[in-house]
């Protein structure tokens, strides 16, 4: 039987045990002579605790089974190769292996492999057939088992939503561990390829050296030829691009959120607010692409030349403008929930003694809303840090360490990207750089939302 | 305007407060009556008994007045009444004391024909107790219907009936003068009907008192210690 | 002197700065819109003409003793023919060629995949056996490229034309033999080193796949993780670190679950590279957070009161959350989860580091198979060097913007719908 | 004056005969604060009681500790006897649910579910399963919104929705929903503070009618309020329970200064 | 708690209205008592001019009633009292029934002393007059001393003064009886003199009543209708 | 008995001789909808009048128009001559800034700014250029929270945030804030009505002495704060002034039946 047939048989068999449950309990509970009342839950939840114990054990069960069910499959095959084989390294057995499910799924024509290997073939398709039945027996088995338990628990006394309720928050609490463990992981992949990493190259070396070029590995088992780290310069260009950007969001950001909550009238609002959002939604890689083909150019073959300047084709500037107008919705929506969040009261209450609206805005809206409005631009500096598509189409891959916007430099998450594209060595230094690379940017990026976020935070409870 | 509605209260338990108040007052008012009924015939009839029923009922009154008080000071309490809530709890607190002293004044009258039974008859007055006495009767029911029905008219008549009364005690007094210095030996029994008029002339006054309590329930205007006709004239200007 | 004196006294220079403050403000959203508008008329004006293509027309004789074919339900025979040399024949034939060099010439002139097309034609109309045809065969990107901006350039732009190649070229046109027609490749094919031959259609099956994964397991979990927190979750030093937790991913850079993805799901678990499946873990482990986040923010949006209403007439805690603030958080929700969806269509950093980057052909048919996804592909395109290419790129995101704002326009109008402000 | 008053013990007459809930030793905690301290206190059996006293002083604490309420705000921790008709409330072995359906509460800003006005007063008894049949909850809803003194402004429109009712009419449906799960006390907290006076006189109306079968108590800022519509009032000062009497000895003349000084506005 | 607060309101306003209202009612009482010392005197010594001054008062003695009665009623419709305060607006406003009937005898018996003084003196009942008069003078003067210093053993004295008052009227009573007996001639004069001293004892009556309000304020304890011991056990009990 | 009463002449006296504002033939309308309708009032000078009525009966609305605090809605329109010691504020060549600097505003809920006690304070005086000196501001910022009764409360911490007192003390230094510009009337909307009982005390008590040379006219919810606050009492029933009379005048006789009925509580 197929993996879903079994799951719609276990589906049904589920439907069947809660309406079994509910069925019993009102039975039961007309016996006491009480009606509904002799319960002591709804029978809804009779049901709902059949129905759980009969799908939580054959649900894990079938969790397990399909995690386990290839390896010891696995298991017995090797050992049914000859010894010599058995003998090989694990590559070599992997290999072996993968050759077994290509003739079992067919791909081979037939008689052309060693004999031990059809004969395994053979027994991994017997063995699958096995696993699958015998699967399928289990489950029947524990479906039953487990209705019954929870047939026989109903009584009128049984506190069955209780016991449902309990189940219900323990499923939320597991969902809710997911993001720990995305955290976990995302720190763990991280820092044990980092490692690996400053074994090969001192970290003083990454963090102070001025020179990256990873690319100069010739051959990978030359030692040490495997480039330059100095990630400064990679550094300074990642932040020249983000100060570019911000130079051009904050301020545009910010004056159309203000203007928007507090000057625009409502049809202005709302046919200007989301267009400007719809900045904000589109995708990264259309901006890079844009950057590329009509803001390059155009710095390069206009813009640089009328200030009598000369400018490189991938330069800073442009990948940075379009990341500033990329980021200007995410500053000005980020500002217009935080302008709008201090109360009107306190508008009319300047407005009452007389002011008018700019010092309004400015000297009661604006100082108001800054704790929040600095924590959103953190956001946006983080955002423009971590930003990648834009800056790999649009900037360049030399690490020039240099501040003028017209040169081309790199940053960070590009490195990332021409590191980590292709099929890579999980043990090279180059491309063990990128988890270096990407861990400074994590701890980087961390820091500023953790930061943010704290002050948006205790700012968004002053008004609550 | 003229209208009260003290009935019309969203919370109808402070309506019934009011109107439990009420008719705390007009029973009060009923036993007082009574009360001067009686007196006044026991003082006439020379009925010892029924000079004694009257003197018994005046504990009953002096609760009801106590109760009564209780009660309006209840209403300020727990009701914050305002307007015209405000001038009913007051009037009724304030008429509860003129009834009150009406029942005193009743009692007094009591004393006084069981004196005059004990001492064989005045030589004379019981005209003037009778004529005085329903006079002062009928001031008191009319005062008491006024308040029941809020009806400054019969109130105003009240007040001028008063006026009568004063008269007529007046030349009752002059009377009764002159039966003491006829007979001496009378003087002890003339000075009790003297006092019974007394009396009744207090209660023409305390009835009155009532009619000018009626007359600030529904009109808001004090009334108190005005001529009868500057009072009309307030009354028709506002 | 009199307060109100010093009120008048200051007024007109109060009011001068009023003024320039609003004009900045406007300024500020005239900007934002100009640069909407820019990028708007660029990607449009490079990208419409993709959506059409050259054809040029052949005269073709399908001769079956030339092509070896008696019957043309025959998938052998078809198979085994030679319409690429039929082709090439044709093309000798109509330009009456005769020197080598010039042979080249003309044969680049229609796409590599002519004798495909004769195939196809065939197939389609077997009555065509041993007559002479005139079919519309697909051109070469080059003279696609050449014949699209002719018009405007007046032939002073050649393009990669050869002087040759533009003599053939003015023949065609006057004999009415070029013409643009609806490029249904672009929808139906998979990628291809040949600009005309190239389509969307794999990238889009990849990113559907891919965003199916996603959205089957992030929006439950989401919901869950959502209700857990603002509902059950006692307030202590754990549930803080979550919620922080919680709300630092949704700001970590996208790349950096690329590297999560690279490391955990191809290092560690040793999936295979480029699958939709692996992609839509990585999508759903990033959008998961902004799910949560906008969840929880519908959550909170129902009133407390709501809650202890519930609560004081004795529903049980569950009863609270299934019956009362999950309906009513729900719009909230959905909207949130369409939100963070488009975000995961649109993404592209991630899914290059876990190698769904690579050059697919074949359309996938599950999550299981090899795919690419609609953003890479556009980042694909635009580092070709063909002309050509740079056209697909833009009609290919005009594709992945129409989709996108087909997405929100529905998040807003779920969001309409289902928000019964009662 | 204030401070030299001691108020450890309760003056009047905390203890009743006939008590429905019975309250010995209450003390209340958020986290170390103490907000409740040793209140010793019996609600009479279809009394109204109020609880008055200035801001903060832990009216809604305590009220909340009657039904468990508390249970929700992780910090708050209570000690003591809480009796309901001789049954400890915190017993760890009760079950909130019913418990709550027993003790119902409304709250200051009138709460109805975003649903109509049916099923705003059905919920009670649909989660509890008290009727079995349509035709049962039907009339369970009707008789609720005529308790309620509701049902002739809303009965054409049991179907409209319950939040478009205006304040004080919601705050009343709130009570029918209360009321349709037949409770045996209801709490209040200031349930007229967000009505208009119109509003609130019918609500302190309706409290009249209910507490005929009903044990009421109300929390409340208005002391007027308090004198209106309770028998017996409780004053409360910074978490003690400093009097409890009958409402008219309360606001004539009562026992302890503290409640003199509330009642006649002299805190300072 | 045997002490009133009533100047720790937070409202200063409240403090003000309420000390106010109390100054109003103890000014008025002033002039009352005055009225009354000068009334006495006026009897005793036939002063003519005095008797007139007395006569003169009364008006304003009624504007402050009046006053004084709107200004309760204000407090009561402005500011809710409740409790003590409640009492206090209470107490003052029938206290302020009772100085005004005082002034209203005090009336009477300078009306008496000028008939005496026009008829040329009772044969005796001078040294009664003058003993009740000072007697009643100095429960009015502590009765409003009390008042003043919410003061209830003082006020406790006055309710007890009273019975020494009513039984001192009772002898001079029948000491009048003998008097006109013994002079029939003099019965007009005396009979001037009886109405005074029967004012003197209404005039006693009513300072109980005002002692017996000034029980009620600070203790909340009615007392009327009550014998003395009845009285003073309930003041211990509470 | 509503329903047969004319209210379209309003009785009593509105109209005085010594008027601070005069009201003439006043309507205000929310787009096509009528909020007031043709009110004559006048403000006497330094005189405390309070504005009552029933939820909804324009009395926000007709206190906003004052001010043209109105202005801010943009469906609200006003109409009629509304006049500041003979100067019609409606006048479109009249400037509203030094309008709101004369004629003040406190609103229902405490609204400092985020701001310390002292820049709150001194915001009026510094936008409006009023103080050249840092002394002069010093002065003014003391002298108001004098006034406000504020000054002994929060010497000590001038420069914490305003944001941090009580309910009670921040409608008071909204107050003060206020009172630095100097107003010459000082319109406030239920100003207690989120405060409790003793601070709502304290509130009354301010504008009692503010009333010595600062017009106030005050909307209230509470006829017992009417009573006690102020001078006059302006009753509106749906957007008509139906009666204003002497603040006794109203509470102990008024003359409309539809004030009486409102007073004691007997709408429904
Ligand atoms: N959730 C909570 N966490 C911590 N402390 C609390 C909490 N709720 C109340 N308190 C504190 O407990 C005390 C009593 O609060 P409670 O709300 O019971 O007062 P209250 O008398 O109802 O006041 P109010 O009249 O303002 O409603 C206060 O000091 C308050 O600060
Ligand atoms: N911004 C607005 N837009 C439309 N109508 C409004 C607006 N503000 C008030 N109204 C309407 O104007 C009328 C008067 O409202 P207003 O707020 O002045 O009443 P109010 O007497 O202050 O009531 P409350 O006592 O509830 O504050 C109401 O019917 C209200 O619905
Ligand atoms: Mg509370
Ligand atoms: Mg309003
Ligand atoms: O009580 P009086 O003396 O007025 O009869």
């Amino acid at each position: 039987m197929s993996i879903p047939t079994l799951l719609a048989l276990l589906v049904a068999a589920i439907a069947m045990a809660f309406v079994a449950g509910r069925n019993r309990s009102q039975a039961v509970s007309s016996a006491t002579g009480r009606g509904q009342r002799g319960l002591n839950s709804l029978p809804f939840y009779y049901g709902m605790l059949t129905a759980l114990w009969c799908g939580t054990p054959a649900l894990l069960l079938l969790l397990g089974w399909l995690v386990f069910d290839d390896t010891v499959v696995r298991l017995i095959i090797i050992d049914g190769f000859p010894e010599a084989q058995r003998q090989l390294p694990e590559e070599t057995i992997n290999l072996l292996m993968s050759t077994v499910e290509n003739i079992a799924s067919g791909s081979y024509p037939d008689g052309q492999q060693e004999a031990y290997l059809q004969h395994a073939a053979e027994q991994l398709q017997a063995l699958r057939n096995i696993s699958r039945q015998l699967l399928a027996l289990v489950l029947f088995c524990t479906t039953m088992i487990g209705t019954t338990i929870g047939w026989m628990k109903i009584s009128p006394q049984y506190r069955a939503r209780v016991k449902v309720e309990t189940a219900f928050k323990w499923v939320l609490m597991a969902c809710s561990m997911i993001a720990i463990l995305t955290t976990v992981g995302i720190i763990l992949s991280v820092i044990f390829e980092s490692i690996h990493f400053f074994k090969q190259i001192p970290i003083t070396e990454f963090l102070f050296g001025t020179h990256w070029s990873p690319q100069v590995a010739i051959r990978e088992d030359q030692v040490g030829s495997s480039g330059a780290f100095g990630a400064v310069p990679l550094f300074v260009g990642t932040l020249l691009i983000s100060f570019i950007a911000m130079s051009v969001a904050i301020p545009v950001g910010l004056m159309s959120a203000i203007y928007l909550s507090e000057y625009a009238g409502p049809t202005f609002r709302t046919w200007v607010k989301p267009a400007l959002e719809i900045l904000a939604g589109i995708p990264t890689v259309v901006y890079g692409f844009f950057a590329v083909v009509t803001v390059a150019p155009f710095i390069k073959d206009s813009f640089a030349p009328m200030l009598g300047l000369d400018a490189s084709s991938e330069s800073a500037l442009a990948a940075g403008l379009v990341m500033g107008v990329m980021i200007i919705p995410f500053v000005s929506s980020l500002s217009d929930d935080v302008i709008n969040a201090v109360p009107q009261s306190l508008r009319d209450g300047s407005l009452g003694l007389g002011a008018t609206r700019s010092e309004t805005i400015k000297l009661v809206v604006f100082p108001a809303a800054l704790p929040g409005i600095v924590g959103g631009v953190l956001l946006a500096v983080s955002r423009a840090i971590g930003e990648t598509m834009i800056v790999v189409m649009a900037a360049g891959l030399s690490a020039n360490l240099t501040i003028n916007p017209m040169e081309s430099v790199t940053t960070v998450t590009v490195q990332i990207v021409t590191l980590l594209v292709g099929d890579q060595e999980f043990d090279s230094a180059k491309t063990l750089s990128a988890f270096a690379l990407g861990l400074m940017l994590f701890i980087v990026t961390l820091a500023l939302n953790f930061y943010a976020l704290y002050v948006v935070r205790k700012y968004s409870e002053q008004y609550e | 305007m003229d209208k009260l509605h003290l009935d019309q209260h969203i919370s109808k338990q402070f309506n019934a407060d009011l109107e439990e108040l009420k008719t705390q007052m007009l029973e009060m008012g009923g036993v007082v009556e009574q009360q001067i009924i009686d007196a006044v015939k026991a003082i006439e009839t020379a009925d010892g008994a029924l000079a004694d029923k009257v003197l018994r009922v005046e504990n009953d009154v002096d609760n009801r007045e106590m109760k009564l008080d209780e009660h309006c000071t209840l209403i300020l309490a727990r009701r914050q009444p305002a307007a015209s809530d405000l001038r009913m709890v007051l009037a009724v607190a304030k008429t509860n004391r003129d009834l009150e002293r009406m029942g005193d004044e009743a009692h007094k009258i009591a004393k006084m024909a069981i004196a005059l039974n004990e001492q064989g008859g005045a030589p004379g007055g019981y005209t003037e107790l009778r004529h005085i006495g329903s006079g002062v009767q009928k001031m008191v029911n009319m005062a008491l219907d006024a308040f029941a029905r809020y009806d400054v008219e019969a109130a105003l008549q009240v007040v001028q009936e008063d006026k009568n009364i004063d008269r007529e005690y007046e030349s009752a007094m002059r009377e009764m003068m002159t039966y003491m210095m006829e007979d001496p030996r009378s003087i002890k029994r003339v000075m009790n009907v003297i006092w019974a008029l007394r009396s009744l002339e207090r209660i023409g006054d305390h009835a009155r008192n009532v009619a000018e309590h009626i007359i600030y329930l529904v009109k808001g205007l004090d009334v108190r210690h005005v001529s009868v006709s500057e009072v009309e004239k307030q009354l028709n200007g506002s | 002197m009199k307060t109100i004196d010093l009120v008048n006294k200051n007024l007109a220079k109060r009011y001068r700065k009023e003024k320039l403050f609003r004009a900045y403000g406007l300024a500020s959203i005239g900007f934002g819109l100009l640069c909407l508008v820019l990028l708007f008329s660029d990607i449009i004006g490079k990208g419409y003409k993709a959506f059409v293509q050259t054809n040029i027309q052949i005269e073709v004789n399908f001769d079956a003793g030339y092509l070896g074919i008696t019957d043309t339900t025959n998938t052998e025979q078809m198979f085994a023919a030679n319409f690429e040399g039929l082709v090439k024949k044709s093309l000798r034939e109509m330009f009456l060629i005769k020197k080598r060099s010039d042979k080249r010439l003309a044969y680049s002139l229609v796409s590599t995949d002519s004798g495909y097309q004769l195939h196809d034609l065939l197939v389609a109309n077997p009555a065509w056996l041993g007559t002479t045809k005139k079919v519309w065969l697909l051109a070469d990107d080059d003279l696609d490229t050449y014949y699209k901006s002719v018009d405007n350039l007046n032939g002073a732009f050649t393009g990669r034309m050869q002087e040759q190649q533009l003599v053939w070229i003015k023949n065609l046109l006057d004999n009415d033999a070029l013409q643009l027609q609806f490029n249904m490749n672009f929808f139906n094919l998979g990628d291809s080193t040949e600009p005309e031959l190239a389509g969307i259609r794999a990238a889009l099956m990849g990113s559907l796949f891919t965003l199916m994964v996603t959205m089957v397991l992030s929006f439950p979990v989401g919901v869950a993780a959502a209700i857990y927190l603002e509902e059950y979750a006692p307030r202590n030093r754990f549930t803080d670190i979550i919620e922080v937790n919680i709300n630092n991913l949704a700001a970590v850079p996208s790349i950096i679950f690329g590297l999560l993805g690279a490391a955990i799901f191809l290092g560690f678990f040793g999936m295979h590279r480029s699958l939709p499946l692996v992609g839509g873990l990585v999508l759903t482990l990033m959008t998961l957070p902004t799910i949560i986040i906008t969840s929880r923010a519908a959550i909170k949006a129902v009133p407390p009161s709501i809650r202890e209403a519930a609560m004081s007439i004795g529903a049980s805690k569950m009863q609270v959350v299934l019956h009362h603030v999950l309906p009513l958080a729900m719009p909230g929700m959905l909207t949130g989860a369409i939100i963070g969806l488009a975000q995961a269509l649109g993404e592209t950093a991630p899914l290059l580091l876990i190698g769904m980057v690579a050059f697919i052909v074949d359309i996938p048919s599950g999550v299981t198979d090899p795919a690419t996804a609609l953003p890479v592909q556009i980042y694909l395109w635009s580092d070709r060097p063909e002309r050509s290419f740079a056209e697909l790129t833009s009609a290919a995101i005009m594709v992945l913007l129409g989709v996108l704002i087909v997405m929100n326009a529905l998040a807003v109008l779920l969001r309409k719908k289902l928000e019964r402000r009662w | 004056m204030t401070n030299e008053i001691v108020y450890d013990a309760t003056v009047g007459r905390p203890l009743l005969d006939d008590a429905k809930m019975s309250m010995r030793g209450v003390n209340v905690f958020y986290a170390d604060k103490q907000a409740i301290h040793s209140v010793d206190l019996d609600i009479g059996k279809n009394q109204v009681i109020a609880l008055i006293g200035p801001s903060g002083c832990g009216k809604s604490t305590f009220l909340r500790s009657l039904n468990r309420m508390n249970d929700t705000i992780d910090i708050c921790r209570v000690e003591g006897h809480l009796m309901l008709e001789g049954q400890d409330i915190y017993d760890p072995k009760l079950d909130v649910v019913p418990l709550r359906a027993r003790v119902g509460m409304v709250f200051q800003k009138p709460n109805p579910f975003p649903k109509s006005i049916y099923d705003n007063v059905a919920y009670g008894p649909r989660i509890h399963g008290l009727a079995s049949r349509r035709i049962d909850l039907d009339e369970i809803v009707e008789s609720s919104l005529q308790k309620a003194g509701l049902w002739n402004e809303v009965k054409d429109r049991l179907h409209a929705p319950g939040t478009g009712l205006s304040g004080g009419q919601q705050q009343r449906l709130c009570i029918a929903r209360t009321i349709a799960v037949s409770p045996e006390v209801i709490l209040m907290d200031e349930p007229c503070s967000a009505l208009d006076p119109i509003a609130t006189a019918k609500v302190e109306e309706l409290i009249a009618e209910l507490s005929q079968n009903i044990t009421i108590a109300i929390v409340t800022h208005s002391m007027q309020q308090a004198a209106r519509v309770s028998e017996r009032t409780a004053y409360f000062h910074m978490g003690h329970l400093v009097e409890v009497n009958d409402t008219e000895k309360v606001f004539t003349n009562p026992e302890h200064p503290l409640t003199e000084a509330y009642i006649t506005g002299r805190f300072g």
